[in-house]
């Protein structure tokens, strides 16, 4: 899980393009995180428009020397980007957090996608195809209108497999629910809402896959420094940072900052509480 | 900067024996340890930064969520996590050795005596020029009020600190009292060096879509531009109080706020949120206070400080004298 | 608004003895008289409209400039300009029967006797269904610290007015105070009948050319987004600690802020700033809070109240028991 | 000076012209308030992005269904909408204010405009074309970079003058100066910064010249609801709100809204404080 210096970058919106219903993908011309970025790696955007924090986006796809973000349209953050126009210029801190690691050798790979989660696997799948290694991909959304970024990530040539909650499109059932129907896979790779993330971990423990989510939580600095994006990780686990324990302390695990010593974790390590 | 014919411009500021190469400082909890900035911005720009402030014992910190946005700010409710002070000193305190500017630590405690340890602790530590007081925590021994929501609470903690400590110490106050005046007086009397103001205004997010608070400590810290009106006034009414340096906290994102704090009474500007924006904020500071100097040909920062107050006395260093302000609302 | 199936929404709101049709009141100072937000939306559809403070004698107010800018907020130090009470009851009092909804009356004094005078003066006067005390003026009898700054004098203005007036009577609380709920507290025991909270925070912008103050009275009080983290916080605290009902006010500009006051504990919302920018908020708020309660399966808003406290009762109209509240900061 | 009961309306940015250094003129489509739009009236406009307050601008000019707004990139707001695509929606308030009133017959008139003054003489000067009535333009700036609005002014016909203060372009001096040089009209309208506006009237007044100007404070509402734009008129005036004086009260005039009650006010009701 390589890590590259991230840089404070100033970009260019080149492209909008609106995903009904309410999804959007823009394109953002910054050569070097457009050359640079790894998979599951994101940047921290900055809009003129009295934001205090920086929105954090996972880096979609990269074309040349742009790279695009997938999103819905929610908060004031993300509503002030939607509504951007081409041209307009914006800062970019990034490309930021850790990586997923290729398997060891060329095996084969599952890449579980929830809602947005897929914005974290186009460029896995695109180094994935570049090493060799076979993988399932596997996009699931509460109903087929909600699926975004399939179309996206089929370019690489991977069996795409989509699931919805209703039925309304693919598989009826969750993401995990058809992960366990597939062949069993060397590595698990996953993105998505958290209840997704913890099944797919019990599972791939259950089976001894290798597994490695990229989790989120609501970031302040996204650069390591303000603590407020944690997750509780085993005690003396690679990532976590490890203090003497309090003694009138209950809780027994360290903590680990999602933006910068993640966002991508092992599932071994990660504690869920 | 400097023009042709210019005086050379001083930017370092005092704070009782530190002196600062320029008056912007990291604000406590916002920096960490520095290694995440270094990658992006010459930290030997700023005048100091501050330490995230440690407790005696370690502290896991709050649960998640800990962030919410705001209009123009966000919330934090970090919970003071961190290693305790004995881990402290064996593990982090030997790298502020690489640190390339000043640094001040930051003590946070519950009771006066935790303050007056682990700032003892921390006194005389390499390249800490100042320790800074949180004194916006629960204090045990007053059902839980902060110490410095109240003059002779804070004036304890500052005199068991004074007595203890040989570097310049700064209760860090906060804004949520009725009147800063009598508290920022307490401070000085009980021999403060300086004060920094304004810590985190407290504030709550409801998440409505679960119907609870959207933090899990449910309420937090307010920081970033919303606030930064609060800041400046709180400035002003202490300048016009007591004599010793102010470090003005609180939403500054640009050159023209940290005029505003120095010509509101503040004698260096201390940067949170906006780091998280904008990691060159520090240096785009500097840079703007060294125009205004050329502007206004102020051979030092100090000409700048309280520049705004009436009875502005315009020597160097010197604040306005003691006015009276007019305080009618709506 | 309602679906085929569902049950009548009631969206009535109890303050004392005062029913008002749903749960927005236009806050003080932000509605003048009517006319002018008249033109452009159907007042009727606001649950009611509270009059700008009035003072026993005329004030011209502050000079000007008395608005600035701030990030997702402004700053305002009108001075309570306005013609006094003998004049607004010959002259402006009896259009008050033309206003379409209920008009709660405000009062603001610098001494108890004042307060109670114009309060007892308001009694009675068409339209008119609940007084507001707007205590956040300074006490001339306690060095310009303001009534609501303290327990003690805030009580003793209640009781004062409580004494002569018969309608609900509702202090409107400040929160620039270190603990807001034995303030509340004391509210309710002198007998008032709701609090509203908050009131503007004081702030205060620096115009960096010509370094002054921007307002001519120095500082204001700040409103808008920027200060609604702060609202909801006061809300919540002040929850937890009294059973009379709580008019949240501080930067509402859309139904999910009015959700997180209501959530919070409020039982009807004061829209200020709000208006300003979008004169139809009242409208759009109203049926937010009505689609709300369709998806909750609430009949009344009551049901909606204190939603978000952990102890929260699910009985129409009740808030939830007092639960404490961890206040960990940073 | 008549008023029109202002709406709140929807609008959309039809086009964006940059104009170095620093000013834009920007053009909406809204139908009433093009239509209805009268000399000296303004608009309160809202974009995303956060602000509590409105943004007060001019109406300069108006075209089929389009008004444009002539302005600055200043602070928030206004570098807001300069940068807002062609496209956005927004909400207007307005028109607002009242109106620069024609003379009774049709005379001679002067114009004079200082700065981003011009912006509320356009329309003035389409009206006084079709009144007939004979009218002289004055506009000044610092310097000659900074004269703005002049070529869509001169459109109407009349003659435009211009003055600088460094002498860069036209007269050099201050506008007042040129009025003071130009042959006596029969009303001086005017628009401008304050201490233009205050010698102008002090002018009128020695001559006895009818004068109107529009007026600029920092707004709130924009409304008449909050008092926050008030200035000082001669006690009994039509246009304030007239009190009984407190006993301990030294000022001794009465209060007008700009927002409301003006912008235009007759020079001698004015009392500069
Ligand atoms: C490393 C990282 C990568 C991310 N990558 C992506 C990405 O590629 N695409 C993407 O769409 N989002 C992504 N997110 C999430 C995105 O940053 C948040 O949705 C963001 O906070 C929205 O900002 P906003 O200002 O629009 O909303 P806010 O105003 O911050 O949102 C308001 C509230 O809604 C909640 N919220 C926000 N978004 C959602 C949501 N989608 N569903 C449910 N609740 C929500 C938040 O908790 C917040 O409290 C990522 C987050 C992280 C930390
Ligand atoms: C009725 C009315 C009509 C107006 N018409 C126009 C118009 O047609 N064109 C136009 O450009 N402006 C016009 N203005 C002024 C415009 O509304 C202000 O410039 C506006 O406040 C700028 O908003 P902002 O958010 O960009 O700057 P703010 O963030 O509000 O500005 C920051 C500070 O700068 C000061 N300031 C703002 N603008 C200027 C300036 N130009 N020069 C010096 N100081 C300034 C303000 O006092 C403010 O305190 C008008 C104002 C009114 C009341
Ligand atoms: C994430 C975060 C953590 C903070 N932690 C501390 C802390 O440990 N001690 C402290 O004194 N202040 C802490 N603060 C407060 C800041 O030092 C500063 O006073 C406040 O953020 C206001 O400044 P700003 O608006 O520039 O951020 C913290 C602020 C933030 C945003
Ligand atoms: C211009 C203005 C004038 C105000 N005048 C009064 C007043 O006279 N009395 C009062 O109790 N509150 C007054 N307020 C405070 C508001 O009633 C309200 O408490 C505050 O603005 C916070 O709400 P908001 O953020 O929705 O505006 C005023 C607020 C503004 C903006
Ligand atoms: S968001 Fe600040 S440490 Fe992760
Ligand atoms: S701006 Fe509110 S009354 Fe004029």
């Amino acid at each position: 899980m390589p890590t590259t210096s991230p840089q404070l970058q100033l970009a260019t919106i080149t492209s909008r393009e609106y995903r009904p219903p309410g999804f959007w993908c823009v394109s953002i011309r910054c050569p070097d995180i457009a050359r640079t970025a790894g998979p599951a790696q994101y940047v921290a955007l900055d809009l003129p428009g009295g934001f205090a924090v920086r929105l954090p986006l996972g880096i979609f796809t990269v074309k040349g020397d742009d790279f695009t973000v997938l999103f819905q349209e929610w908060g004031e953050r993300t509503t002030r980007l939607a509504h951007a126009a081409v041209g307009d210029s914006l800062t970019c801190i990034g490309p930021l957090g850790n990586q997923f690691s290729p398997p060891k050798r060329s095996g084969h790979a599952i890449l579980a996608g929830g809602g947005l989660g897929v914005a974290a696997l186009w460029l896995l799948a695109r180094d994935l195809r570049a090493h060799d290694v076979k993988a399932n991909i596997v996009i699931g959304a509460r109903s087929a209108d909600r699926l975004v970024g399939v179309r996206d990530l089929a370019r690489h040539g991977f069996d795409v497999e989509v699931c919805t909650d209703d039925g309304s499109a693919g598989f009826a059932g969750t993401v995990v629910e058809k992960v366990r129907a597939l062949r069993r896979p060397d590595v698990i790779y996953a993105c998505g809402p958290r209840a997704m993330l913890r099944a797919l971990c019990d599972h791939a423990e259950r089976e001894g896959i290798d597994c490695q989510i990229s989790m989120e939580e609501t970031f302040g600095c996204s650069l390591g420094t303000c603590w407020g994006c944690v997750v509780p990780v085993r005690r003396g686990s690679a990532q976590g940072t490890s203090y003497p324990r309090a003694s009138e302390e209950a809780r027994d695990y360290d903590l680990a900052r999602v933006c910068a010593d993640g966002t991508v974790f092992h599932a071994k390590d990660v504690v869920w509480v | 900067m400097n023009g042709p014919n210019s005086a050379p411009l001083d930017t370092r500021v005092v704070i009782g024996s530190a002196v600062l190469r320029n008056p912007t400082i990291a604000a406590s909890g916002c920096y960490n340890r520095g290694a995440e900035f270094g990658a992006i911005v010459d930290v030997s720009r700023y005048g100091a930064v501050t330490l995230k402030s440690i407790t005696r014992h370690p502290r896991l910190g709050n649960d998640m969520p800990r962030i919410a946005t705001t209009p123009a700010g966000m919330l934090n409710a970090i919970g003071l996590q961190g290693p305790g002070i004995e881990y402290f000193l064996t593990h982090e305190a030997p790298k502020l050795t690489s640190v390339p500017t000043a640094v001040i630590a930051s003590v946070a405690g519950f009771t006066v005596d935790e303050f007056a340890d682990v700032a003892a602790a921390m006194d005389g530590l390499p390249n800490v020029v100042a320790i800074e007081l949180d004194v916006s925590c629960p204090n045990v021994d007053r059902e839980g009020e902060c110490f410095a929501a109240e003059a002779t609470s804070l004036a304890r903690v500052v005199e068991a600190v004074k007595s203890r400590v040989k570097l310049p110490v700064i209760p860090k106050l906060m804004p949520n009292v009725a009147d800063l005046k009598p508290i920022a007086r307490a401070a000085q009397e009980a021999g403060a060096d300086a004060v920094s103001l304004i810590n985190a205004v407290r504030g709550m997010v409801i998440d409505v879509v679960r119907a609870r608070p959207m933090l899990a400590n449910r309420s937090g810290g307010l920081t970033g531009p919303a606030i930064r009106p609060i800041a400046v006034h709180a400035i002003w009414e202490v300048a016009q109080t007591i004599t010793i340096p102010i470090i003005g906290i609180g939403g500054v994102e640009k050159g023209s706020d940290a005029l505003e704090f120095l010509f509101a009474g503040a004698t260096a500007i201390g940067i949170g949120t906006a780091n998280f924006r904008d990691p060159l904020v520090h240096v785009k500071v500097t840079e703007a206070i060294e125009l205004e100097m050329q502007r206004r040909g102020a051979s030092s920062v100090g000409q700048l400080t309280g520049l705004a107050h009436p009875g502005f006395a315009g020597k160097p260093g010197a604040r306005g004298a003691p006015v009276a302000t007019k305080e009618t609302q709506a």
